[in-house]
């Protein structure tokens, strides 16, 4: 039994110790929390990055940690580092409550790590409600705007509702396969997935994945929470918690092997969410809420490659849950600087961004036309590959009403970005004032988002390398 | 008509009250016991396999102690923000906190 | 990765010249609007001679493709960063850079936003040169797209006339467009089971089914036929032409819906020969309506730029009546009055915004007696004008002959309603040159100046262009034919 | 064109007659439109050259044997060729030499009659298109080139009638002249295109050839014929298409006596001579162009007899002499048809230049007011305009004379004696419309009060004598030619006759009482002009304008105008225009907008129905759970 292969967990439950700590001292100080939590987060992005190539299982075959796991570790860990280098000033949050802020966040990444390589049913529940419940308290921990703990109870009453739902589905899946590995669900499965109650099971559990993912009909918190939660928790919701929901939702899709039932379902499920998502964009007026709307339908499209069942499909999907990330924490970034006051931000907000800090208004505009699938930006090469995925399988009707949503999607992004662009603010607001840290993050996620688009070939290899150590 | 079936009866009727008391219960308390009576659905189930199909007679019994720890949790968790929503809205009735919609 | 370069990679230079420009662009302080421009004239002009020293140093007795650069990018999904040019591209790139070139000069008024304005100009440029010279379709598609998208901001900040309706209204519909285009080319991808996106290697005979043919092209043919202008889906190009900056309708009207129509010949009809026979009819239907209905539509107009704009579609008509006749002669035509129709319409443009500019109308009844006011202006317009209604030894005139020749040949009825439709044309664009610069001298506009020198260098370039193809077609058709010859012999019969 | 240049006289010779025009007028364009005089200077240098090669031709290859070909490639598409080079046979010699001469001349005499516009470079340079277009089309050796220049014949027509384009009728007119020529050339494009589709190539000689015949069938050549004919209507004014002609006298003077009488409207003509050969292989094509030439010789020259200006006068007379033409030839009268060009080219020129004199002296078109001003006090234009109009109503022994009885011979010849008929008619009228303006102004009546016309008041107050001189020297030549041209009435026919074996058998029997009768009636009609206009104290009120009705008829020209004006405004803008502007606003782009709004609304409903309770989101999460759940049951 090698603790190695663990150390990346070890390590942020450590981080989450460190907070705990800080917690408990009498008197806050913003300065300090933040600073321990960029240099924890960056140490754990280094960790996981160099455990990339461990593999083995641990704990009695419980916990299994393989390139797969390792890639999604590393995208949840580098989400956290980023939402961290957000909460530079955390005006969203009470001050009282920035180490709890913090604490909750590494609970969360780590469970979202351990949600990514548990293979065993327990496991991977302790892991998805361990997430939940840390959101679930992070959701009302915001100041200010009244909404908060309505957004934080309807995500829990949501939540609760589909894990106990999943919990029902797992208790099927056990009773028809007599097992709780996911490796032997694989195997045993498929021979019995005629049968209604292993599908019924499989349907049931899914649905505690399709909640994180927000993806219909169990999308009705999305909104509701981005718009009620501090920014940085919105951010952290919309990025690092939707990877690990990818993840695991693939891990389980397998189980269902050649089942067309499942993958018709799949494929209806994934159309109304995009649809829904798309359409309901177009008429907000709060950029979180409309970025939540835009997650949905986003949803809709990782679905796609992962129904597509085959390893181009999954190593699409990776790719797709990569370039959502980095596109989605380029928004924040531009909600959290814009929103300085950590308010919600309307899309009105946005004018004269372009004379107000042109670096924020291009990075706007690259991830909004990014999440609208426009090449250069990563965006397109992710709709790319998951679309030939789902070809290759002959969905080619899927694809074109893919494509058409896309269409629609770009009216709302192209929206966005006329604020940023054209609209003339009334009086004059002044430049925002943008530290040099921000500046380089900026470049760095610009840099990412146009380089990922052009030259995929790395990514997209490793992506492959992790979807073929899942199949 | 074996016994696993009935089993697996009460579980589904225990799950489909739990269902059917989330929608219809307007007060957050009420919506709480429900999603646990759908927790309990999931564990009995887990039981009753356990006991007429599983080799290993210990895993039902392992789920059902965990689903216990966490519906605690959860409790607990959800106690905490029912109370705030309370200090906000000074009614833990769900239809009064419509402010978040569109 | 497996590079082959046959010469110095001219092509790679072309996009690099817009890239570097557009880059450099983008780290100049926006005060400094002197230098942006200088720097845009800079990478603009080496566009710019490249791509027409290419048009010439293209070697006709060897024809098929020249200038190869190949360099493998993605081996797992067959994707090579492939470019090269044949007859059919060699023009459109020199017509891509002279317009860009007198685009950029036109614009050198420009005071607002100056900075983001060249930005995005190039940005596009780049996506369009690099549709014409990509012979993957991956790249292709990201060019085509990449060309598409900068037109929002480039309309909707410095446009005139209800512009942010026009640039959403354009920028969607094109979009729209590639909807189609991706899957098409997808399914393509997928049924070829090579594992490549290499023009050259799809485009061998039996490699799709005649079913697989036909209904990719029928995507194809739509998708790119939007941005073509093609009837009934033009409706955003008058709009989109009214509201955009003079320069952007000049590149918009000039190169882009060419884009469309090119995409359709090498995409469209490369891959799928046989779905082209077989949908020649609805096409040639199509086109002919079009070059009739813009005709009649543009004799009702009172907007000079909407009088244009219809007179686009209308010549892109006789562009997609070309393409449906599936005859070298038609597939001649058709591209030489893509230049042709480029370089006209881009002068055309150039004319009306300097008039805008400077009378701040483009309504017809509002302006009149302008040769007495700004000779040269007119003059320049006039010229495009009567290139537009066909007069001999001018560019267009030639491209019109062929087409109609061959159209003739192979469906008398359309063809010949195509040509009884030039008198309508020359009926409205003769009526706007004299409700507009005929008569006597409109004393409101009366203090306005006329073209400076500078100003009118653009302009001159682009009438020596017309007038040089007009004289020596042959410089032109002798190119086209190297490809269209083959294209035509390779059918199936 | 791969052959050297110094070695073959007459390509050279050709290629400079039509080349350098172009070359004076791209020079003017793009360097000395701010010098006038060099201008002027260097396109009047050109059209010498021209003139000076072709007359060199003429005399090179009075006898030549056979045409002269020279081709070079100009564009070869697939299997589409179009050459470009020249053919040097008698009638393009002739033509050549006519046009050449008439450029020269007209451009010398515009030296003074533009003195001062500012606009005189810009004309020089038309002049020179022009010429340029004129030349080149003359000495074509394919229909395909002739078509072309054909067109910028065209092009240089309108830029030259709407040369004053200040002026509203002006600009019109030259919008109206090219629209209604380019709707007959459409006509001729389609012809060619059916030639060259079903013959193969377009080229003259080919054309003329008898291999027509066995390769077009009967019908196709009948269509194709008529087709081609089209564009004669157009370009020479046949009727329908004959309205164009009267407005483009508000082009300079100058300009309607080259274009619009003497070479460019001639040049329909031409083009039927052209191909004669061609058209001859269909007899009922031929039946149709001569009933056509006729009624547009009778429409005319009815309009000829009201009017009260004196350009008009002569634009009607022009389209008349046309149509008289184009009888001759369309009853097989090759040479004849070709001869009375010839000398209608000399008298018609000096006649428009004679009345621009007129005009520039007393600025207005008004033939009356003219008069009364005491128009015979300029000796030089009145004799010569005396003496082309009695050329014009053919007495001897003007060029007219001959000509004209060479065409009456041939109407003779036909076997329907309505023809010739027509043909004595006309030329009663000729004489009598023609006369009638000479009376006028010859004999005012200066009782009569004056109606102040200010047409085409563009003048210059002050007139030199030099300009005057200047003005009178072409008067003086073209007169001179008018008075000898008759007289080689012969050798032409032979020269013409020498390449193109045309059976003249019906066209040249003679009548002895065909002369008298046409003499006779052409005196006739003069002296009814007399009676009615020149003897003193006559009314000066012809007998058409006594009866009120025929002569609105005549005044508005039997009502084209009013016809084409209407089917333009209701059919064309009123119609089919609107209702496709209608259908591009509300249908199509009515849809696509409406498309968009429905989604916009669907958005709208969508985010109403997450309307923030909480129940009825998990209601929507547990049916759709079911439906999935039951979907199982019943679709997997």
């Amino acid at each position: 039994m090698t603790w190695t292969l663990f150390i990346p967990e070890l390590y942020f439950a450590l981080t989450a110790a460190v907070f705990f700590g800080l917690s408990l001292t009498a008197q806050p100080n913003l300065r300090r929390d933040y600073l321990s939590g960029v240099f924890l987060a960056a140490g754990g992005l280094v960790v996981t990055l160099a455990s990339l190539r461990l593999e083995g299982m641990l704990f009695f075959e419980a916990y299994r940690v393989d390139l797969f796991s390792q890639v999604f570790k590393v995208l949840v860990a580098a989400g956290f580092f980023l939402v961290v280098c957000l909460c530079s000033e955390l005006t969203g949050i009470d001050e009282r409550h920035h180490s709890e802020f913090f604490l909750f966040l590494t609970t969360c990444t780590l469970a979202m790590m351990m949600l990514v390589s548990s293979v065993e049913l327990l496991t991977i529940y302790i892991a998805l409600e361990l997430s939940s419940y840390s959101l679930y308290v992070l959701v009302p921990l915001r100041t200010g705007e009244g909404v908060d703990v309505e957004a934080g109870i309807k995500y829990f009453m949501v939540g609760a509702s589909a894990s106990a739902v999943m919990l029902f589905g797992l208790s099927y899946l056990f009773g028809v396969a007599h097992t709780t590995y996911v490796a032997e669900l694989i195997r045993v499965l498929p021979g019995l997935i005629t049968s209604p109650a292993a599908v019924l099971g499989l349907i049931l559990t899914l649905c505690g994945f399709f909640f994180k993912l927000a993806v219909f009909p169990f999308h009705y918190w999305a909104p509701d929470v981005y718009q009620g939660a501090a920014n940085q928790v919105t951010a952290y919701i919309a990025t690092a918690s939707k990877v690990a929901a990818v993840a695991i939702i693939m891990r389980m899709a397998s189980l269902g092997g050649d089942s067309t039932y499942l993958v018709h379902a799949l494929v209806a499920l994934s159309i109304c969410s995009m649809t829904l998502g798309n359409l309901a964009a177009i008429v907000q007026k709060d950029l979180k809420r409309l970025l939540a709307y835009s997650s949905i339908s986003h949803a809709g499209y990782v679905l796609i490659g992962i129904l597509s069942m085959s390893p181009t499909g999954y190593a699409s999907a990776i790719f797709y849950a990569l370039a959502y990330l980095v596109m989605n924490l380029s928004c924040f970034l531009v909600v959290v600087k814009v929103a300085a006051d950590g308010s919600d931000l309307q899309i009105a907000q946005l004018a004269g961004l372009h004379r107000r800090s042109p670096i924020l208004a291009m990075v706007l505009m690259l991830a909004a036309f990014g999440l609208a699938g426009i090449p250069p930006t990563v965006g397109f090469t992710g709709k790319f590959l998951v679309f030939a995925a789902a070809v290759e399988k002959g969905y080619l009707w899927l694809v074109i009403v893919a494509m058409v949503n896309a269409t629609i999607s770009l009216y709302y992004y192209i929206l966005v970005v006329k604020a940023a662009y054209l609209a003339e603010p009334e009086g004059n607001p002044p430049r925002l004032k943008i530290s040099a840290a921000t500046r380089v993050l900026a470049g760095v996620l610009v840099t990412i988002m146009v380089a990922a688009g052009i030259f995929p070939h790395r990514i997209l290899e490793v992506a492959r390398a992790a979807a073929r150590s899942l199949m | 008509m074996n016994s696993l079936t009935t089993y697996l009866f009460i579980a589904a009727a225990l799950f489909i009250i739990g269902i059917f008391g989330l929608l219809q219960r307007r007060s957050l308390i009420g919506m709480l016991i429900a999603i646990e009576l759908m927790l309990n659905g999931a564990s009995v189930n887990f039981m009753a396999f356990n006991r007429f199909l599983a080799p290993d007679p210990i895993i039902g019994q392992v789920y059902t102690l965990f689903i216990m720890g966490f519906a605690a949790a959860e409790t607990a968790i959800a106690l905490s923000i029912i109370i705030a929503v309370f200090r906000r809205i000074h009614s833990i009735n769900i239809e009064q906190a419509r402010d978040l919609r569109g | 990765m497996s590079m082959e370069f046959a010469t110095f990679p001219y092509l790679t230079a072309i996009l690099l010249s817009c890239i570097a420009g557009l880059l450099v662009i983008l780290f100049i302080p926006d005060e400094r609007q002197m230098l942006i421009k200088q720097v845009s004239l800079v990478s603009s002009g080496i566009a710019m001679v490249l791509s027409v020293y290419l048009f010439f140093a293209y070697d006709k007795g060897k024809g098929g493709l020249q200038f190869v650069e190949k360099v493998l990018w993605v081996d797992s999904l067959g994707i090579y960063y492939f470019n090269a040019v044949d007859g059919f591209s060699l023009p459109m790139l020199a017509l891509t850079g002279i317009v860009l070139f007198t685009g950029v000069l036109t614009m050198w008024e420009l005071t607002h936003r100056v900075k983001e304005f060249f930005a995005f100009t190039f940005l596009l440029v780049a996506g369009v040169f690099g549709v014409f010279m990509a012979m993957d379709l991956f790249f292709l598609f990201v060019w085509y797209d990449v060309s598409l998208f900068p037109m929002y901001p480039l309309i909707a900040i410095w446009g005139s006339t209800r512009k942010e309706y026009g640039a959403m209204k354009l920028t969607l519909y094109l979009l729209a467009g590639s909807a189609l285009i991706l899957p098409g080319i997808l399914y393509l991808f997928v049924k070829s089971g090579l594992n490549t996106f290499d023009v050259t290697a799809l485009m061998q005979p039996g490699v799709f089914t005649p079913f697989q043919q036909k209904f990719a092209f029928l995507l194809f043919y739509l998708g790119f036929g939007i941005l073509a202008g093609v009837w009934p889906f033009h409706t955003w190009s008058p709009v989109g032409h009214v509201a955009a900056p003079t320069a952007v309708s000049m590149i918009h009207a000039g190169v882009l819906m060419k884009l469309g129509a090119f995409g359709v010949l090498r995409v469209g009809i490369f891959l799928c020969p046989e779905g082209w026979q077989y949908w020649s009819q609805l096409m040639a239907l199509l086109a002919t309506c079009g070059i009739v209905y813009g005709a009649f539509v543009g004799l009702a107009q009172t907007d000079l730029k909407y009088v244009i704009g219809y007179s686009s579609v209308s010549h892109m008509g006789i562009v997609g009546l070309g393409l449906a006749t599936v005859t070298v002669d038609g597939l001649n035509g058709a591209v030489f009055q893509m230049f042709a129709h480029g370089v006209m319409t881009a002068l055309l443009f150039s004319s009306v915004g300097y008039i805008y500019e400077r009378t701040h109308t483009k309504m017809i009844p509002e302006l009149g007696g302008l040769s007495k006011v700004m000779p040269m202006a007119s003059s320049y317009f006039i010229i495009a004008a009567l290139a537009g209604i066909g007069v001999p030894c001018l560019a267009s005139f030639w491209a019109e002959l062929l087409v109609f020749i061959a159209s003739f040949r192979v469906y008398p009825v359309r063809g010949a309603l195509a040509i009884c439709a030039l008198v309508v044309s020359a009926l409205f664009m003769l009526r706007v040159v004299q409700r507009t610069f005929y008569g006597q001298k409109n004393e409101r506009l009366a203090h306005l100046k006329d073209v400076s020198f500078g100003l009118g260098i653009p302009r001159m370039i682009l009438v020596g262009v017309i007038v040089l193809f007009g004289l020596f077609p042959a410089l032109m058709v002798d190119l086209v034919q190297t490809a269209s010859l083959p294209l035509i012999q390779g059918l199936p019969r | 064109m791969n052959l050297a240049w110094t070695q073959d006289p007459n390509l050279l010779a050709a290629a400079l007659s039509a080349f350098t025009p172009f070359a004076s007028f791209a020079l003017i364009m793009l360097f000395t439109r701010s010098h006038a005089r060099l201008s002027a200077g260097i396109s009047i240098a050109a059209v010498g050259i021209s003139l000076a090669s072709a007359v060199f031709l003429l005399v090179r290859n009075w006898s030549l044997p056979a045409p002269i070909q020279i081709t070079g490639r100009w564009l070869i598409s697939g299997d589409i060729h179009i050459p470009i080079g020249f053919l040097l046979d008698p009638l393009s010699l002739l033509m050549l030499t006519i046009v050449a001469t008439i450029s020269c001349l007209v451009q010398v005499y515009s030296l003074a009659y533009m003195a001062g516009d500012p606009g005189f470079s810009r004309y020089y340079a038309f002049q020179s298109l022009f010429a340029w277009a004129m030349l080149t089309l003359s000495i074509s050796p394919t229909m395909i080139q002739l078509y072309i220049f054909w067109e910028l014949v065209g092009l240089a027509s309108y830029l030259l009638i709407g040369f004053w384009y200040e002026k509203f009728s002006a600009s019109e007119a030259g919008k109206k002249a090219f629209v209604m020529t380019r709707l007959g050339d459409i006509a001729f494009f389609l012809g060619l295109l059916l030639v060259l589709l079903h013959f193969g190539n377009l080229n003259i000689l080919d054309m003329n050839g008898p291999q027509a015949t066995e390769r077009l069938s009967p019908v196709l050549l009948t269509v194709s014929a008529l087709l081609i004919f089209g564009g004669v209507m157009g370009k020479s004014a046949q009727f329908p298409l004959l309205t164009w002609l009267p407005d483009a006298m508000e082009g300079p003077t100058p300009v309607s006596a080259l274009l619009h009488s003497a070479t460019m409207v001639a040049a329909g003509v031409y083009m039927f001579a052209r191909i004669f050969p061609f058209f001859s292989h269909s007899g009922n094509a031929m039946t149709v162009c001569l009933s056509i030439g006729t009624i547009t010789m009778l429409l005319s020259s009815t309009m000829a007899m009201v009017t009260r200006d004196i350009k008009q006068v002569w634009a009607y007379s022009t389209i008349s002499q046309l149509g008289f033409m184009v009888m001759g030839l369309a009853a097989g009268g090759y040479a004849a048809g070709v001869f009375h060009l010839t000398t209608h080219a000399g008298f018609k020129a000096l006649l428009f230049l004679c009345s621009g004199v007129f005009i520039h002296h007393y600025e207005t078109n008004d033939m009356f007011v003219i008069g009364r001003h005491g128009g015979r006090g300029l000796l030089i234009p009145m004799i010569c305009m005396t003496l082309a109009s009695a050329a014009l109503s053919g007495l001897p022994p003007l060029s007219g004379f001959f000509s004209k009885e060479a065409i009456m011979g041939v109407l003779a010849g036909q076997r329907n004696p309505i023809w010739l008929a027509a043909g004595l008619m006309g030329a009663f009228l000729t004489a009598y419309y023609s006369f009638r303006l000479i009376f006028i102004i010859l004999r005012p009546n200066l009782s009569e009060k004056v109606r102040a016309e200010t047409h085409g008041g563009h003048g210059k107050g002050h007139h030199a004598a030099g300009l005057y001189w200047v003005m009178a020297w072409p008067l003086i030549i073209l007169a001179a030619v008018t008075l000898v041209l008759g007289f080689f009435q012969g050798p032409l026919e032979v020269f013409l006759s020498g390449s193109q074996t045309v059976s003249e058998s019906h066209g040249t029997g003679h009548h002895a009482w065909l002369p008298i009768a046409a003499v006779g009636l052409a005196l006739a009609g003069t002296g009814l002009a007399w009676l009615e206009f020149g003897r003193n104290g006559a009314a000066q009120v012809g007998f058409v304008e006594r009866l009120p009705a025929l002569r609105a008829l005549f005044a508005n020209r039997w009502y084209l105008d009013h016809l084409y004006r209407r089917l333009l405004d209701y059919v064309i803008y009123g119609t089919i225009s609107n209702l496709f502007t209608r259908n591009d606003r509300r249908v199509i782009d009515g849809a696509i907008d409406g498309m968009c709004r429905a989604t916009i609304g669907s958005g709208r409903l969508l985010s109403f129905v997450q309307s923030g309770m909480l129940q009825y989101n998990l209601m929507v999460m547990f049916a759709a759970l079911a439906l999935v759940a039951l979907g199982f049951y019943f679709l997997g």
